[in-house]
């Protein structure tokens, strides 16, 4: 199986889904990039991080539309366009940036089929880059995707590596309710087997990095990668853990979760968000209620701290959850 | 102008429907019978019906808070609004949705929208599929002089213009946004120029005039099937009722609405009009102010009969998981 | 002491602030009302709930500033003003519109004093109406507390009585960090007795409502109210709780919340907002990893459906958690 | 025009500081020194000094993502500036907020902005503040060409119209955002023109001149000081690098920048006028020219020398508990 990296693995998904279902839209700021440029060259960034490089010469102007800086016009004309029958992808340079088009997001696509009593669904997908550690600031650092898994009637996708990214992604375009992408910054690079073909991952499915016996890990995102690291760590100690990436945090693969404390008795869940309402509070409720005669210890929970996202380096550093933080919390969760 | 004798029924039965549709619900409410609160469009039936006049299923509206009348004018079944707004089963969106909520995509409905300025990107979006199926139709964003103001419509008309698809922005201008008037909350004081300054054409119209509406619609569907893109209509309008059912509108002036009652009915002018040109006979129309009365009289009916939701309703048509 | 209802205390605390602060302006959609309209008579609204009454008569355009419908450019301009030294008080008529200004709220206000190294504050407060149980439909009826609870740098009030409501308000506005002011409209006509000067009440401060000896209550805003009937209800059984309302959600009072589970043992926690990444699962976590070795049954978590709300009143009816569900779940946890 | 010596000297002296600030960065930055990614100012300097010569520090301006030259001209300390881009303790913002985040509102800078469209909502806010003091003072959004299709910046303007506050959107056209050209991404292709919408005057200047700009920003003082609104300047500028260091700027015609870098570079251009019209001597030019770079090489160095935040800083300037 041919091994690419994560941001090819959604480029290849956007060019299968667009290849097989004329419906199948994008568009964002600089999705093709050069429109009203001097040079009159089209397509001259493909995305800011190059997602969606080599479609605008494909499918041209009609189906793959650059807009101005517009988020909540993006959105809603992506929410208009699924009510029109088409499937847009819409991108969010940064997912930062669902500050300006929020209500589209969580008042209009979310709730229209539940609104309109089922009459009619909204099958938009909007991608978004996310979270620290590239230094860029407290405005295009961070993870959000707590405010999208609170909202009933949007489906949130974490992706963590090419394989998952590309079948999710598939999913997500081809399901009939709307969708948040999201894609961690920082693994683009991180490269991994994928199939040729399209394919599908389930939503609601969580995928199970490792099996063990001691204490059950669920890490979002890019914190996957790095709880290997801590689980490579302790397993010298001759501890050993499963690891769960959720993979979708709406839907939620609870089954798969407390089924894995039941094993072990001990949960760690690790976030790159601050604390407070975040995903890694949400699941530690859960298994509190629905698998608390399970739970032999207290809950390990690892985020960040409740601040903005730092510039400096150092406190960036700091900020973003590390392996050592999740070894450490791997052992109390033992004590 | 070349509006049939069809037409012409149709549109004064519209207008019509849309005015005892409210003019009832008026009555309803006060009686307690309906549940949250619900914004009237009585008085602004022209606009409706002039805007929609002309469009089919394949075309798209987006519509506001105080949408009943563009949800009639695109061919909404009236009763089962009536069961929406009085949330019960058989409602159009099973009673879900509510006053603020009514859509129906099968009629290119695509909603009320409680969001003000949450329409217009919608209905760009709608625009773009239009644009991809060749400019034959349209899709018309509603908004009110007060929405205007929201940043959503403005990013709304840019993205249509420089998308230069077939969008058509209706700024339904009652004078007013809840207790705020539009000399105020406008600051060029100028809606129209306003759109002309995003680059579309814009005109100004008597939204009390079916006849002036439905020419504007005209030269707004020749420029957008023109592949020219978005266009913008202004009604001048005004609303017989509150911003909301219960509003003692003391921000306007005594006799202010009688006197518009007076001038700015469109019923009332419509059938003068008709009447000066011996467009139809006037008999034509009583019989549908008599059919009209029965239509309302029988979705009130059939609403007051109809169940409330059963609680199993609660949780399907979401995605639910936990 | 007076009785008055919580809308009058907030009017009243507006009041006051503004005669003793002449840095305090208001701001918002038809907070006076009737600009620009044939009668000439403003203050046509006072608010549309009429919070601000009185106030534009007593201190005019300069300071009680009716805005168009332009939700960010009013929270923007609040932000701005602060910064520039006033203390506004911005309006968002319902709560659910923060979606149309979000970024304004998490990424510009909460974010500047952490961002600019703490060289400046910006002390905003957002006062919202929020909640449902009056048929205002899926985007008139949200909670949303959770996501600005979320918020690093925003501070979230909630407040269920008349004495609270003025006490926390007036500590708002003297408060140098953003402030999210929550008021639940079915609230607005709850009735209480006030004291007739200033007063502030100091946030992370929960209110212990009842003192009991079975099982901890925490119920946030309306459900408060509606955790009192419950209490009511199992007294009869002989059972007792403790009742705690926590006023302010961040920051929250974690101590008052711990030291009572340390006590019973068993914790219900009751919340109007759909379940996913909910105050409610917030809590639960914290006391899921703090206070675990005192659990001594599974967390009983109450809240609404994952769903929008429902328009049609048996709807509504069965979505919001009612004192027949915090019965029940208050009987659950003791089994 | 009455500019004097000290007033010419200044101006010149920002806009010489804001191109080497500019210049070293794109080196140091080339060298991996610098964290994080980072927007350059150089060809533009003329709008910030233009714009900021007559302000003081109970002025405000609200700036963007490429705000070096703005917090330059309003009298940011270059040191603490060059700290906070390399992330260093000293740091106008200790480190935390980074080339898109220098703030320092004791000089009426309120902050650089990440979000586009984020700063002229804040500016109209401070001018609501100047207004209550009289109207003495004033308050500038700084937007770029791409900005300024943002609906919080349509907002904002309608907003400043209608509370007649002393509020002044300069949107610095360069030509691109990001990627992308005005000629496209503003639908009406005249920014100045949609400003004159929103019911403000608005005028476009040569926004290489330093002249010129400094000019227009004494009408727009004069126009809100006299308690008659908000204005627009549309500096018509270019950017020397690409929209972020790194971009490989293939949208933009070969030689483009070269052309742009002998006809629109300010600092030859202010030098030419000075010569022409006797207004300096050149020896002052080049004195300043020497002294600005041993300040920047200063500023370099501080910032080299400046110890990264000490982990322990991570928690304050927040409220923090749980
Ligand atoms: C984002 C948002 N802000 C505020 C409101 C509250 N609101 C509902 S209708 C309305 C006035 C709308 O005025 P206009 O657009 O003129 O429409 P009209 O009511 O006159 O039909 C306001 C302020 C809202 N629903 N949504
Ligand atoms: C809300 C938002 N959308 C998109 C971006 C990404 N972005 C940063 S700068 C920029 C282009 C801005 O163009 P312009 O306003 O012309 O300013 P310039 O870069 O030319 O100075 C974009 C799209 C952002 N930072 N914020
Ligand atoms: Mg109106
Ligand atoms: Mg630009």
């Amino acid at each position: 199986m041919p091994v690419i990296t994560m941001r090819d693995a959604i480029n290849q998904a956007l060019h299968q889904e667009m290849e097989r279902d004329p419906r199948v839209i994008v568009l964002g700021e600089d999705v093709s990039g050069g429109a009203g440029g001097s040079s009159g060259q089209r397509e001259a960034a493909g995305g800011i991080f190059g997602l969606t490089k080599g479609l605008h010469p494909k499918y041209g102007d009609a189906r793959v539309i650059d807009t101005p800086i517009s988020e909540s016009a993006i959105i809603g004309a992506a929410g208009g366009a699924a009510l029109a029958g088409l499937r847009p992808v819409a991108e969010i340079m940064f997912a930062d940036f669902v500050g300006v088009c929020m209500d589209q997001i969580y008042n209009q696509i979310a709730k229209f089929r539940y609104m309109f009593g089922g009459r009619t669904t909204c099958p938009v997908v909007i991608r978004a880059a996310m979270g620290a550690g590239m230094n860029m600031g407290a405005q295009h650092s961070q993870t959000i995707y707590n405010f999208m898994t609170a909202v009933p009637g949007l489906k949130v996708v974490i992706p963590t590596n090419p394989y998952d990214a590309k079948g999710l992604l598939i999913q997500a375009i081809r399901d009939d309710d709307p969708v948040m992408y999201f894609e961690h910054k920082a693994l683009y690079p991180r490269k991994g087997e994928v199939p040729v073909e399209a394919y599908t991952i389930p939503f609601g499915e969580a995928s199970m990095l490792r099996e063990g016996e001691d204490v059950t890990v669920v890490a979002i995102g890019r914190m996957a990668v790095f709880a290997e690291k801590a689980l490579d760590a302790v397993a010298k100690d001759g501890i050993s853990c499963d690891l769960i990436d959720p993979r979708t945090t709406s839907p939620l693969d609870e089954e798969t979760i407390l089924e894995s404390v039941e094993n072990t008795g001990r949960l760690v869940i690790v976030d790159e968000s601050p604390p407070r309402c975040s995903v890694a509070h949400d699941i530690a409720a859960i298994v509190a209620s629905k698998g608390f005669k399970s739970l032999r210890a207290p809950i390990q929970i690892v985020t960040a701290p409740h601040t903005p996202v730092p510039f400096a380096p150092s406190l960036e550093r700091a900020y973003v959850p590390g392996p050592a933080k999740i070894e450490a919390a791997i052992r109390a969760v033992l004590k | 102008m070349t509006l049939s004798i069809e037409q012409l029924r149709s549109a004064y039965r519209v207008m019509k429907t849309i005015r005892e549709f409210e003019e009832r619900l008026h009555l309803e409410i006060a009686s307690g019978e309906i549940p949250g609160f619900t914004h009237l469009y009585s008085g602004q039936e022209a606009v409706a019906a002039g805007i929609c006049a002309p469009l089919t299923h394949d075309d798209y509206i987006a519509s506001t808070h105080r949408g009943h009348g563009h949800c009639i004018a695109k061919g909404c079944d009236v009763a089962g609004m009536m069961k929406e707004i009085y949330g019960r089963s058989g409602g159009l969106c099973k009673g879900k949705g509510g006053s603020m909520h009514i859509a129906d995509v099968t009629k290119g409905m695509l909603g009320a929208n409680a969001i003000v300025g949450g329409g217009p990107p919608l209905a760009v979006g709608a625009a773009i599929a239009c644009r991809n199926r060749g400019n034959k139709n349209v899709s018309v964003a509603f908004g009110g002089d007060g929405s205007c103001n929201q940043g959503t419509v403005f990013e709304a008309m840019n993205l249509a213009v420089v998308l230069k698809v077939p969008a058509i922005f209706v700024f339904e201008n009652n004078g007013y946004s809840e207790h705020t008037g539009v000399s105020y909350s406008v600051g060029s004081g100028d809606i129209a120029a306003r759109s002309r300054g995003f680059g579309m054409p814009a005109e100004k119209v008597d939204g009390s005039d079916f006849f002036a509406v439905y020419e504007a619609m005209q030269r707004a569907l020749a420029h957008c099937r023109s592949g020219a893109g978005p266009y913008t209509i202004e009604p001048l309008t005004t609303r017989f009722y509150g911003h909301f059912e219960g509003d003692p509108q003391n921000y306007r002036a005594a006799g202010e609405v009688a006197t518009q009652r007076e001038t700015m009915d469109c019923l009332k002018r419509f059938r003068t009009r008709v009447e000066r040109d011996q467009l139809l006979p006037l008999a034509d129309l009583d019989a549908i102010d008599t059919a009209v009365l029965a239509e309302i009289d029988a979705a009130v009916a059939a609403a007051r009969a109809a169940p409330l939701p059963p609680d199993s309703e609660l949780t399907t048509d979401v995605y639910i998981r936990y």
